[in-house]
């Protein structure tokens, strides 16, 4: 993949585009890939990164990603025409509505918004009218914005009141209408939140995990939830899986 | 093109280029990346003789050119090997061999002995030296008396290929080695996972919830060569060596300290497509180094 | 402003960061580069009853994260350092320890009681774990009546503070660690190096002018870490934590693994003033955790 | 120290020139500096680099390095304004010779010319005409001889006979002459033959040797070369050795 845009977003997330040669596999909404990043000291596995967008015009893949450590901090400082290993497309992905009918809140927190411009793309080309209710600590961490207005209504909250309603977003008060299904993906506790609001709601709710990985494709056993059933496998048998499945204790 | 056939015990190898259990799932996963009919075997996923959800996340983490893992067996259990995976992967045109672990000498003996059925399974791996699970596992690897005890009563149960797979937590791995050599082991596999454990710092929590695990990668590469040199000095059996290789030339150095095979484990992680390239790396050094066959390197180290 | 102050057996450091042994010279070689009087403590190059010439180059291989080194306890012996070095650093503002290598026991006590009578010599480190050197050194470093034995020779012949350092190249450390402190040493140090192989895949010959050697860096500090936590909960003395510290994370790691003081020893290669960064580091840590003492983190791992 | 620039040399050398904020200290003929080489896979250690020159106006420093493995292949990607950390001066010197008059031979084979340049500077500065002897394979290897012109007359050997009399240096019809005193680096193969031919023709000789180090200033003992006085560490009792101390089997 060659990187064909990096656009820092505020002062700890970038932007990058990737082309390739050849068309795109299709990718789903949720999916995600593996990047191998090189001559970056102490980093020896590869990092899973939502896909961010699809632009199948420019045939062309976005990534969004928050500098957290060594790996993403290299990844800030690609440039324009570097080429970069990645694994791709990885993982399950969120389940379309049952119907186009359906109020869907599309719930995401920091830089865990990421696969969420994605899948309300699709929903919208599918004719849904997606909400998106994004949440971040302050105004510099919100991010695509506009990308998202594009696809639906965009409810905002951020924890200092610098920008939307103060607070967390299961405090927003867009939460008090009819929803149907909620998607969701952020920091675990904030999903926990969302799962839990959305349990004593009665509402459809599928999340999208982070946990730590080694391969990214089911070989390794590393990356597990526990479920129901038993351990399962984010990078497989997720990253996406409908909140009552997991065994949280919310 | 030189010759890369090998033997281990009865059993012909195209090559010998296998890939670690654990690491490689039951090759099943790699499908979309490599042709796995191409490499010399797949060593399964540890597989016992009962279902085990294996230990609580967080199972993993990075270090310094390695990462440790604390995955604690996860595996459906002997016989859903049996009815579901097996009848998937028995037709792939390369040696598959289960790794069978266990916690008592009962336990490997049952798993052994189920797998011996299996006409399209030419080996197992027995894993004496799985330093993630509470009991047995590591604790038969790490002395000569142990190793030879469950080397014995697996020996007895199963007819095929004994591939002995030995810890490095050991003061003396080759008399481990020459342990299980006498019960009748037609080979053995080295390094298993050194143990190891890794600290946040600023949450002041280990990284695993197992406090420690199994640490594996590059980093790990020069202690599993010297214990492979160590090791083929001492037995007359075939050995496996493994630890840390990423590409071709650790390759290379596993069979000039005396290796016959190698396998290949957390490097897939990295690039899961490596072992067909390291087939291919290998080919092409012993061409350039004017070898016709891959014994011409074997323990070829001069020293 | 933290309290940084520990104490060894009877001996005060005014902060837990030392050097280790075999990397820091007789801390002469880094007056260039940093103050000696700012770190805790030097632990002085293995230094032996007689001189040494030490192994044939090549000593050295760059491994993946880490190095292997095979100087073999090259020194001009203990009578050499008594007459020559001692005078010039005995006045350092900081605690300098001799490190005390042997290959057999008489050895081990001659160098000590001579140690002994040197007024600014505050202790010694048993250096029972080199795997550099043919006879002795590990030997007595990998059974624990082996330990056993070299310690209470030792103890009796040396009055003050006798730290013993430990090889990670056995089974159980812990109870190699329990047989010494039971022979009465004042505080184990552990890890020495782990005993590995580098191989040139293209000219086929070792790196090392003696095949195998000791790797050390950052590749061995989930070992180091695990060995130290494993250690520290089997004993009452302190233990000194060493292993791939290569900056002020690194050494806080150690610490809540259970380690009262730490030594930095291939870091110091890199960054030859990485030891006073540290030093540093900590204080800056222990106020940001609103700790008063060094010891409020010495084993506060949370499992 | 800063790059001040970055000038390729041939298809595997490049001369790096860095300057500093500070003027940079005293550098004696022979030093090397240890370079800290950041990012680059699987180099743990610093590099030893000999001091190729010194620009005292400039307040330069220029190190000729060949790519040899991936601690030189990042080095040649250098660019200027990069900040390098390198530890400076290390090591011993060549020793001045007795006397302005002494016929001074300055043989370099490969890479090994590089400290030779800044000693010929040197010996020219205080009076002396040293004459350089400079091989290589072929005339692909051959650098900055116009530099070396500026302190002395050169002659070139090359394998292949690309440039100046074919063979190796040891066979330049040059050394038919009466010399004094020799200063060499290269391969240890061409110094030990320089070294016997030295010796055969009782000059003084001084060779600079490359062991392998780990830290570069006498603290690990990992540097050692043989000597009539037992081991002697190259980075701090050398690099420079007076050949007749050396324990070579010539
Ligand atoms: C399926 C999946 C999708 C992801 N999508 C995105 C994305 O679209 N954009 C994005 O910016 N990030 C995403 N992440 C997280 C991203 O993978 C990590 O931030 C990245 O690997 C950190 O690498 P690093 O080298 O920069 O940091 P490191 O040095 O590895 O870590 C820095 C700190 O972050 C913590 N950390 C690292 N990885 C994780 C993790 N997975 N979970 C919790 N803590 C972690 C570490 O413990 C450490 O404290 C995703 C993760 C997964 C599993
Ligand atoms: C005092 C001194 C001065 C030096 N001056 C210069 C100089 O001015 N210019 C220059 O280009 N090089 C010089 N060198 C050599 C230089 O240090 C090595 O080429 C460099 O360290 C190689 O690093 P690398 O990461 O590119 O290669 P690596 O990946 O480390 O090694 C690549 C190959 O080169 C071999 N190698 C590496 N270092 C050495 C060595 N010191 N001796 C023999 N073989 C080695 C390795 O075994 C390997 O086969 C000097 C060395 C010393 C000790
Ligand atoms: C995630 C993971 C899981 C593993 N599981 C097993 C296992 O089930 N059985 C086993 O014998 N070894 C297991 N191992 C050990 C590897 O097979 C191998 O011995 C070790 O990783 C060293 O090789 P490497 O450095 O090439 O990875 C596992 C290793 C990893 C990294
Ligand atoms: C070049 C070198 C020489 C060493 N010499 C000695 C020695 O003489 N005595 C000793 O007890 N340990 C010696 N060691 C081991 C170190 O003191 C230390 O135990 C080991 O390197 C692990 O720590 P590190 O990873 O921080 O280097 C030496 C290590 C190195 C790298
Ligand atoms: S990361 Fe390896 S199985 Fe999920
Ligand atoms: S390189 Fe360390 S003493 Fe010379």
């Amino acid at each position: 993949m060659v990187v064909s845009a990096n656009i820092p977003l505020g002062s700890n997330h970038f932007l990058l585009k990737f082309t390739h040669k050849e068309q795109l596999p299709e990718m789903l909404p949720g999916q995600f890939v593996q990047v191998r990043v090189d001559n970056a000291p102490g980093v020896f596995l590869r990092r899973p990164i939502s896909v961010n967008f699809v632009d199948q015009q420019k045939n062309e893949l976005w990534l969004l990603v928050q500098k957290v450590g060594e790996g993403t901090r290299k990844m800030s400082e690609y440039k324009t025409g570097d080429v970069v290993n990645m694994l791709l497309p990885l993982g399950n992905s969120f389940t379309m509505p049952q119907s186009a009918q359906s109020r869907l809140l599309l719930v995401g927190g920091g830089v865990g918004i990421a696969p969420l411009l994605y899948m309300g793309s699709l929903l919208k080309q599918q004719g849904c009218n997606p909400m998106f209710l994004l949440g971040a600590r302050s105004a510099d961490g919100l991010m695509q914005i506009d990308d998202f207005k594009q696809f639906g209504e965009v409810f905002i909250t951020t924890e200092d009141g610098s920008a939307g309603e103060k607070g967390f977003v299961t405090q927003h008060s867009k939460l008090q209408e009819h929803i149907d299904k909620i998607y969701t993906c952020g920091p675990t506790p904030m999903m926990q939140a969302v799962a839990r609001f959305a349990q004593n709601n009665d509402i459809e709710c599928e999340a999208s995990l982070e946990n730590k990985m080694a391969c990214g494709f089911g070989a390794c056993l590393c990356c597990v939830t526990q479920t129901q059933s038993g351990h399962k496998c984010v990078c497989s048998e997720g990253p996406v899986f409908n909140t009552k499945e997991l065994s949280w204790q919310i | 093109m030189a010759d890369l056939k090998i033997r281990i015990g009865e059993l012909e190898f195209k090559n010998p280029v296998t890939t670690a259990s654990g690491t490689f799932g039951f090759g099943e996963e790699y499908t979309d990346f490599m042709d796995l009919d191409r490499i010399g075997g797949i060593f399964t996923k540890g597989t016992t003789i009962r279902h085990r959800e294996g230990n609580a996340y967080p199972r993993m983490a990075e270090t310094p050119s390695g990462m440790l893992n604390a995955v604690g067996l996860q595996n459906k259990g002997v016989d859903y090997f049996i009815s579901s995976i097996y009848p998937r992967i028995k037709d792939y045109d390369t040696n598959i061999m289960v790794n069978v672990s266990g916690s008592t000498i009962e336990d490997y003996v049952a798993t052994a002995e189920k797998v011996n059925e299996l006409d399209k399974i030419p080996a197992i791996e027995l894993n004496i030296s799985c330093p993630n699970v509470k009991q047995g596992g590591m604790t038969f690897g790490v002395s000569c008396a142990g190793a030879a005890e469950v080397v014995r009563a697996v020996r007895k149960a199963y007819s095929k290929t004994l591939i002995v797979k030995l810890s490095p937590n050991v003061t003396d791995i080759a008399s481990i080695a020459q342990a299980v050599e006498e019960e009748g082991a037609d080979s053995v596999s080295l390094i298993n996972t050194l143990l190891g454990m890794a600290i946040d710092a600023e949450t002041r929590k280990p990284y695993l919830s197992t406090i420690t695990g199994g640490l594996s990668g590059p980093c790990v590469k020069p202690v599993a060569l010297r214990m492979v040199w160590q090791v083929a000095k001492a037995v007359k059996i075939p050995v496996i060596g493994l630890g840390g290789i990423m590409n071709t030339a650790d390759a290379i150095e596993f069979f000039l300290a005396g290796a016959t095979a190698i396998q290949i484990g957390t490097a897939n992680f990295i690039d899961p497509a490596i072992s067909v390239k390291v087939v291919e790396g290998i080919n092409e050094y012993l061409d350039r180094h004017g070898c016709s066959s891959i014994y011409d390197i074997i323990g070829a180290l001069e020293a």
